[in-house]
């Protein structure tokens, strides 16, 4: 039932934000998010005292189809879902003095998004974990498009049938497992045990690879992924690069690896190859990007590049780092994004080239904005680094010369992202008149959130690392 | 590990020492506004504290004993455990000491120095990161945590080069500092992922205990070493990473004297030094790292010749001093290597810090083309320069000529090449040296009258440390005499159990007679006393100015045999192009292109496909029929 | 043809004059323009099957098919009914019974 | 039987209504009566009766279906108050035709009988041609009630004849002795009896709209009034899937007639067919007729697959359509009404001038573009299994990548109402839509969520 409570919360705060109004809707959202997390925090200890057991829901749903309602938790789910209820408050708070026009629908698509995103992660049949799959790309939508930028019509279309072709072939290899298995079942546990015969592993294999691929996304899948980035309002972004990416690497290791094995060993090389190019591809394109967000997007490109061949590297170092990498991935992000916002509310000006200067008169922001940037581009001691460490590491044990390759990340990293920092933040003002009043308090509280959880989990990624190794053991070995 | 009882009680003072400056960086940090000035004087207390606790540890810890202890476990999954820990022994000790007590001094003259900056907590809470990390480099017991270290100086290095940030240029050095590291460092990073796959781990006692089992010259040792000296190459500026050092000056004085001349950039030299095993395993490696130090002093040593930045020269000459401790290293002369690292440390430091103090009376003038006859005015300067110049020259008695002597004498015994080119090398180390000394100190004043005027003495605060750092270069010679003159090498002997492993399997051959020895210094010093006649001949008796704009060859030094430029056009253009051409070629035209044009021959279809209803019923039944006759086409005929 | 004839089953002689009957109503609603003519190949279509129907209901012996014809006689006659009047809001609306000129709604 | 029969009467009582002029008792008598007869119709639930020998038979399937059937037809009935609010003198005419609709519906739910079946069919056709022309100043609905008279009797007749033909071959007419026969001379069957059978799928086929007999449906859809667009384009569908599925599954897979390869091309054409041609779409009766085609793709996945027996499939799926397209519907007629204008335009900004209708309308949209957690999605999947499991690999990947297709269509609708700038259409408010709208809605949402009732009811 706990797995049960994990869901209502948001769902129940997303309906009851419905009849909220004005300044109401935030502070309620800010409160019902706190609660998740508090919840999520009760759920934590539980889990490290007696195991997955109390987290097990298991109901007939259907009988023909045959489908059950299955919801667990393993060191894995309760990763993402903390991650994911960790940064709901913070991205709730990052909008408090923004202008959002009616914020009672906002906030209520945004908790909505959370109950989605915490069902994709606890689901553990095939069929329900589709379900929130589908459900966490209808708010991300409807807030893309509604509360978007520039041309955000196109955009969020590009991104909705794009994504979701990805689902429907995601929804097909389902379908296609739920045929191959004697007892009709979709329930993880059975497709693990259940190995479909290797010849429809290829089929089965591109199927999910092409729905990950898309969702995280691995170059050349990518393309709907800037200009949405650009036109989402920023909470919007920080919802889509920071949690709902990560829906894409959770599932390959959830769903693609353990229940596709031949058919990932076949094509590993090929999955490997395109995260890897998809780093340096995406990096080097980040290097001249002028748009302030879109670079960050083509730098949110290169890092889950990075997060998908340590995937695919098939290790338990690479899949480990993995986790630790999403995870940290997921909050310094998000503060990039935030620091992208912040700018972009101040001056309105998106371009790299036309600002500079900021230090001079915010000088907290300009350090909260070094600090994310250095979990970024993997400084030891920020939790960047272990991430990275460990991924270029499990690439390195699948092939030598492709963790060189992968590795210019980290020079390439620091290439763009200092370059940025110094066209943006550093030198002379560029814009007359810039009015740049330094952090406000909810400001504040956020960046200082995230520098305070980037360092901890730098400092000590074992937290990660022994909540999510049993599993990962299952399935490396 | 023996585990005596005064051993483990070595632990809690030793886990201390990096935790000082760490509160040191949070408290200037966090409340720089309200200590303001006290700040600098806080940030000082600290690295003090710090160096106290090192100098305990120095005192206390027996001699051939070395303490190393897990602080927590960091990173620990499957069967690979990368603990957070420290190592203290004699080779970490002498750079905790060299670190800290040098870290110290140049806390104190920046509290003069940087009096008037606005930035001054900030500075102060940069520094004392700086020292944190610095510490973690030297004293981690793993290459990890030694990387930990060895990145969070390169930030460091990166924050205080850009420190005057609203100056362009100087964020451009800045950054280029940090990417040019990044370089190596992923040399190191590769590395690091080799020691971890083959041999076991990354702590030094496992990579060393199993290293032993490789034979000596195996292509993993020679790939580990080459990696590890690639991160080395980034660190300690060698070619062809050296570019990013002359730029580093673009920060304040003390930093370049404390990061880019002291402590930071031998860092490569500590770490290779304290990989002796693997190094002396990888014979080709050894090769590799000796030519590139020779090459690098030399060049480096050319193009300081030319220079007229005051600070630029000095740079050329680290860079140079950097290549000639990577000979020493590369010929096997570890504690050779070592030796001219802590002199160097103190001369460079020294030197860096006079030239400080020149800018400061010069009102933040560079350029020595507009100084000339500063000893008159600033007396306590010129005399710890003149020590400082002489000590770099390797003059008998000052501690260059005993530790380049050395050097020079392994080298000799090694590879004569070798020998004549580090000699040459040293010749011009000496003429630039002098040449600036000359141009800067002798004569008279070439500066406007505003600036004569202005010329003072620095405070206290500034001299003290000159003066402290002035008797070390002095004295510390001594504690490495050749043969010739004492039997005991207090420095090799505190050193010795680091390097028992690797001399064995080095050729002895540094340990020339000591007629040789007396010859190679005769002709060090008869070189030395050439070069600065030279010196004197051109800048004072004929009292040569730098041109503006030289003419030929020098036009070619005076730019630094353009290698900026090359790189900037081989390397950063065609990137810059490159990322222009996959964003607008390939990923708006091609990829993008690939999934538009997919819906958009799916709407075509949809378009073209809907006039096909034509609104004509005729037509419809006529459609009708034909697919009727198609079915019974299949039923009955197919 | 000659097959299905020569076997002997006078039967088929009904069929192939039904089919020919129902071939002719289905080439006058493909030519024919004119709604009214159109509307009378349909019936004949529908003619043919009944005897077809009558046919098969007389050589098997069986009373369904001519049941059957009834059913059909009447739905047609209803059908007639709706498709003329149909027509004559047509004419009255555009006065015309070319089925040619409906073609306001398409693609 | 019982539910035909009432049916018929309340039809009568329509007709008559208007001479006793109790034109203000129509529509509730009929919504009432409807509701008796829904529920006299679920008492059949297990009965297995057969009538007039064995012309129609009541099994769990007819009363499933025709309760599905009167359940649209209630709804449809709900709107017509509102619909025919201007032309009151025709109600009883308007009303008695579409109770004729119904009950030929139900005639095609529970035929047992070849004769049973071309009536049902013929009943349900003529009263549509009359609808679909009912408004007889309007060139338009004239040209849609004319064709669709021209082409669904052409239709007939070829099904008429392929009777002839089967009853040539077989003798009987009725659908257990066809299958009797089918059996027991599995290896010399009459070349007749193919040809027939050929017929008459052509014949169903032209009834679901399966391309490339799909022609009528667009026109229709688009000259029609919009209410019996709405009932068209869901009791209609219903009523001949569900026809041609009890044929299907009764007769044709016991033989070894190319049935499938007929069926899954038809089915591959349609699914390209309606998702192609409704890219491009501006009339939104128009777009949602070529959605009606390409939900006939869908639904031909069941056919094809029918050996399997997957009826439960169809009926939720068909539900899951039904309710969707109704909700549409029911949001739609009133702008349409407002705006004088059937394009999507016409939904321009509607979420400025009332979010809580275009949110339905949003949802009724993702419900028809199958997206969870609507009965939309899990009526897919359950089909897609079904279609699966009986090997129609290349089928079902047609179908998933008409779903991509379908979905940017349906969001043309949801990007006029939330993207566009509002346009000057003022909308009252009504309470007979808003009730079938969000019952709709509402049910939508239960059997997606909860679907265990409907799923596994045969």
């Amino acid at each position: 039932m706990l797995s049960l409570t994990l869901l209502f919360i948001p769902l129940a705060a997303s309906l009851l934000l419905l009849f909220s109004r004005g300044g109401l809707s935030r502070n309620l959202a800010l409160v019902l998010t706190l609660v998740q997390l508090g919840f999520t925090a009760y759920a934590y200890t539980v889990f490290n005292a007696e195991g997955a057991v109390p987290f097990d829901f298991l109901r007939n749903w259907s009988a023909k189809p045959f489908i059950n309602v299955h919801f667990s938790m393993d060191g894995m789910s309760l990763l993402m879902v903390i991650l994911t209820n960790l940064l709901l408050p913070l991205i709730v708070l990052s909008g408090y003095n923004r202008e959002i026009e009616r914020p009672h629908i906002f906030y209520s698509l945004m908790l909505f998004m959370q109950f989605a995103l915490n069902g994709v992660f606890i689901a553990f049949d095939g069929f329900i974990y589709y379900i929130f799959w589908e459900l966490a790309l209808i708010p991300i939508y409807f807030i893309s498009f509604n509360w978007g930028g520039q041309n955000r019509t196109q955009v969020t279309l590009k991104f909705f049938i794009y994504t979701l072709a990805g689902s429907l072939l995601m929804l097909f290899a389902f379908l296609f497992l739920y045929n191959g298995t004697p007892t009709h079942s979709l329930d993880w546990a059975v497709l693990i045990s259940n190995k479909a015969c290797a010849c429809n592993q290829t089929w089965l294999f591109w199927l999910f690879f092409i729905a990950f691929a898309i969702k995280i996304p691995i170059v050349p899948f990518h393309t709907w992924q800037p200009d949405t980035y650009k036109t989402a309002p920023t909470q919007g972004t920080m919802l889509l690069s920071g949690i709902m990416l990560k829906m894409g690497t959770y599932s390959l290791i959830r769903w693609l690896i353990p229940v596709v094995p031949e058919g990932v060993k076949e094509w590993q090389y090929i999955a490997i190859g395109l995260s890897v190019a998809g780093i340096v591809y995406a990096s080097i394109i980040a290097i001249m990007q002028s748009d302030l967000k879109r670079l960050l997007a083509y730098s949110s490109i290169a890092h889950v590049g990075l997060i998908s061949a340590g995937i695919f590297a098939m290790n338990l170092t690479g899949m480990q780092g993995s986790l630790i990498q999403m995870f940290a991935h997921g909050i310094n992000v998000v503060g990039l994004f935030f620091c992208a916002d912040i700018i972009f509310n101040r001056t309105q000006n998106p371009n790299v080239e036309g600002l500079g200067g900021i230090r001079l008169v915010a000088p907290k922001f300009a350090t909260w904005f070094m600090v994310i940037i250095l979990g970024s581009v993997a400084l030891p001691l920020t939790n960047g680094f272990v991430g990275e460490f460990m991924l270029l590491f499990g690439v390195y044990e699948y092939n030598t010369w492709l963790s060189v390759f992968a590795g210019l990340t980290i020079i390439l990293g620091a290439v763009y992202m200092l370059r940025m920092y110094q066209k943006v933040v550093l030198g002379e003002p560029i814009m007359e008149n810039m009015v740049f009043p330094d952090l406000y308090w909810n400001e504040k509280v956020v960046l200082i959130s995230i520098g305070i959880l980037i360092f901890f989990f730098g400092i000590f990624p074992n937290t990660i690392i022994e909540l999510t190794e049993p599993f990962l053991k299952t399935i490396t070995k | 590990m023996d585990n005596f009882i005064n051993l483990t009680q070595l632990i809690t003072p030793a886990s201390l020492i990096p935790l000082f400056p760490l509160l040191g960086f949070f408290i200037t940090a966090l409340f720089g506004k309200q200590l303001k000035h006290f700040s600098g004087w806080f940030a000082s207390a600290m690295i003090l504290l710090s160096f106290g606790l090192a100098l305990h540890l120095f005192l206390n810890l027996p001699a051939n004993q070395s303490l190393n202890f897990n602080l927590f476990n960091w990173i620990k999954w499957g069967n690979i455990n990368l603990a957070f820990g420290f190592l203290i022994d004699p080779l970490s000790l002498v750079m905790l000491l060299v670190v800290t007590g040098i870290g110290f001094l140049i806390h104190l003259y920046s509290i003069g120095y940087m009096h008037h900056d606005e930035g001054f907590s900030r500075f102060f809470s940069y520094l004392n990161l700086f020292i944190f990390f610095m510490l973690l480099l030297v004293m981690g017991n793993s290459y990890l945590i030694m990387f930990i270290g060895w990145e969070g100086v390169g930030l460091c290095s990166y924050l205080l080069i850009g420190f005057w940030f609203k100056n362009d240029s100087y964020n451009d050095a800045a950054k280029k500092a940090f990417i040019m590291n990044r370089v190596g460092d992923l040399g190191f990073l590769i590395g690091m992922f080799f020691m971890l796959f083959y041999l076991g781990g990354l702590d030094f006692e496992t990579v060393n205990a199993n290293a032993i089992n490789y034979p000596a010259g195996s292509s993993l040792l020679v790939a580990i070493t080459l990696l590890l000296f690639v991160g080395a190459m980034g660190k300690s500026a060698q070619i062809p990473l050296y570019t990013w050092l002359p730029d580093a000056m673009a920060g304040p004085t003390p930093v370049s004297a404390l990061i880019h001349a002291a402590t930071m950039v031998t860092a490569g030299i500590y770490m290779i030094a304290r990989s002796n095993l693997i190094f002396a395993l990888a014979p080709f490696t050894m090769e590799v790292v000796m030519w590139v130090g020779v090459i690098t002093s030399i060049f480096a040593a050319i193009i300081g010749i030319k220079q007229t930045d005051i600070k630029k020269v000095l740079a050329y000459s680290t860079v140079s001093q950097l290549g000639l401790m990577f000979a020493a290293l590369g010929i096997g002369a570890f504690e050779s290597g070592m030796f001219h690292v802590v002199t160097h440390a103190f001369f460079k430091a020294l030197l860096f810090l006079g030239a400080g103090s020149v800018i400061h009376a010069m009102g933040g003038e560079q350029d020595m083309r507009y100084m000339g006859g500063l000893g008159k005015y600033i007396r306590i300067t010129w005399l710890t320069f003149l020590i400082g110049t002489l000590a770099i020259s390797g003059i008998f008695p000052f501690a260059g000529f005993f530790s380049k002597d050395e050097i020079l004498a392994a080298s000799f015994g090694a590879n004569k090449t070798v020998w004549i080119l580090l000699s040459i090398s040293s010749m011009m180390t000496v003429f630039y040296m002098f040449r600036l000394f000359f141009l800067t100190f002798s004569k008279s004043f070439r500066g406007t009258e505003e600036q004569k005027h202005h010329l003072h003495e620095s405070p206290w605060t500034m001299t003290l440390p000159l003066i402290v750092l002035a008797i070390f270069s002095v004295g510390a010679g001594f504690l490495g005499m050749p043969a010739v003159m004492s039997s005991t090498h207090y420095f090799s002997q505190y050193l010795a159990p680091v390097f028992e492993g690797s001399k064995s399997l080095i050729t002895e051959h540094h340990h020339a007679d000591h007629g040789t020895e007396l010859m190679l210094i005769g002709i060090a010093l008869s070189a030395a006393a050439i070069s600065i006649g030279l010196a004197w001949s051109f800048y004072v008796s004929k009292n040569q100015i730098p041109e503006d704009e030289p003419q030929g060859l020098s036009k070619w030094v005076a730019n630094k045999f353009y290698i900026d430029e090359l790189y900037n056009t081989i390397i950063v253009k065609p990137i810059m192009v490159i990322s222009d051409i996959l964003f607008v070629l390939v990923d708006k035209l091609v990829v993008d292109l690939i999934v538009m044009a997919a819906a958009w021959i799916v709407g075509f279809t949809g378009r073209t496909l809907r006039l096909v209803q034509t609104g004509n019923t005729g037509f419809y039944i006529f459609a009708m029929v034909i697919g009727m006759m198609v079915l019974m086409f299949i039923q009955l005929v197919y | 043809m000659n097959e299905l004839v020569e076997h002997g089953n006078p039967q088929n002689w009904y069929l192939v004059l039904s089919t020919i009957l129902f071939s002719i109503g289905v080439m006058g609603v493909l030519f024919r323009r004119n709604g009214l003519i159109i509307l009378m190949c349909v019936e004949l279509m529908l003619n043919s099957v009944n005897l077809l129907l009558v046919s098969f209901s007389a050589y098997s012996g069986n009373t369904e098919g001519q049941v059957f014809v009834f059913f059909i006689m009447v739905v047609a006659a209803a059908e007639v009914a709706v498709g003329l009047a149909l027509l004559v809001s047509i004419y009255r609306n555009l006065a015309s019974t070319d089925i040619n000129i409906l073609s306001k709604l398409k693609w | 039987m019982n539910t035909i029969i009432y049916t018929s009467v309340l039809g009568f009582f329509c007709m008559i209504a208007e001479i006793f002029n109790f034109r203000k008792l129509i529509v509730p008598v009929l919504v009432l009566g409807l509701a008796v007869i829904f529920g006299l119709n679920l008492n059949d639930w297990n009965s297995n009766q057969a009538f007039f020998n064995n012309m129609v038979k009541v099994d769990n399937f007819s009363v499933a279906f025709g309760g599905l059937a009167i359940f649209v037809t209630l709804l449809v009935f709900i709107l017509s108050t509102d619909f025919y609010a201007e032309d009151q003198n025709h109600l009883s005419d308007y009303m008695s035709i579409l109770t004729f609709v119904l009950v030929g519906a139900l005639m095609m739910f529970s035929y047992a009988n070849l004769t049973m079946l071309f009536l049902g069919i013929e009943t349900l056709s003529i009263a549509l041609y009359v609808m679909a022309g009912s408004k007889r100043f309007d060139v338009r609905s004239n040209e849609a009630g004319f064709k669709y008279f021209l082409m669904g009797s052409f239709a007939s007749c070829f099904l008429l004849f392929g009777i002839a033909l089967i009853y040539g071959s077989t003798g009987t007419f009725d659908i257990a002795k066809i299958t009797e026969y089918t059996i027991q001379n599995q290896q010399n069957i009459s070349p007749l009896f193919y040809t027939g059978m050929v017929m008459v799928v052509f014949a169903m086929l032209f009834k679901v709209s399966a391309a490339p007999f799909h022609f009528w449906a667009p026109d229709v859809y688009e000259g029609s009034p919009a209410l019996v667009t709405a009932y068209m384009s869901t009791l209609v569908k219903i009523a001949a899937f569900g026809a041609f599925y009890k044929l299907m599954s009764a007769t044709f897979f016991y033989t070894s007639w190319k049935a499938e390869i007929i069926l899954n091309a038809a089915a591959i054409l349609t699914l390209a067919v309606g998702n192609l041609m409704a890219l491009a779409q501006t009339n939104f009766k128009r777009l949602l007729a070529y959605s009606g085609i390409s939900h006939a793709g869908y639904l031909m996945l069941i056919i094809i697959s029918a050996k399997n027996q997957p009826a439960g499939a169809l009926f939720y799926y068909s539900l899951a359509y039904s309710l969707s397209t109704l909700a549409a519907f029911a949001i739609a007629i009133p702008i349409f009404k407002a705006a004088g204008s059937e394009e999507i335009s016409a939904f321009n900004g509607l979420a400025k001038k009332k979010p809580l209708a275009a949110a339905a309308m949003s949802m009724a949209m993702l419900g028809l573009a199958g997206i969870p957690p609507f009965a939309g999605f899990l009526g897919k999947y359950y089909i897609f299994t079904e279609a699966l499991q009986s090997g129609f690999f290349y089928t079902t990947l047609t179908a998933i990548f008409a779903s991509m297709i379908g979905v940017y269509y349906y969001f043309k609708v949801i990007l006029a109402m939330y993207g566009k700038p509002a346009n000057e259409v003022e909308m009252g408010n009504s309470f007979n839509y808003n009730l079938v709208l969000w019952l709709c809605i509402a049910l939508s949402l239960f059997f997606g969520l909860y679907p265990a009732p409907i799923l596994n009811i045969f």
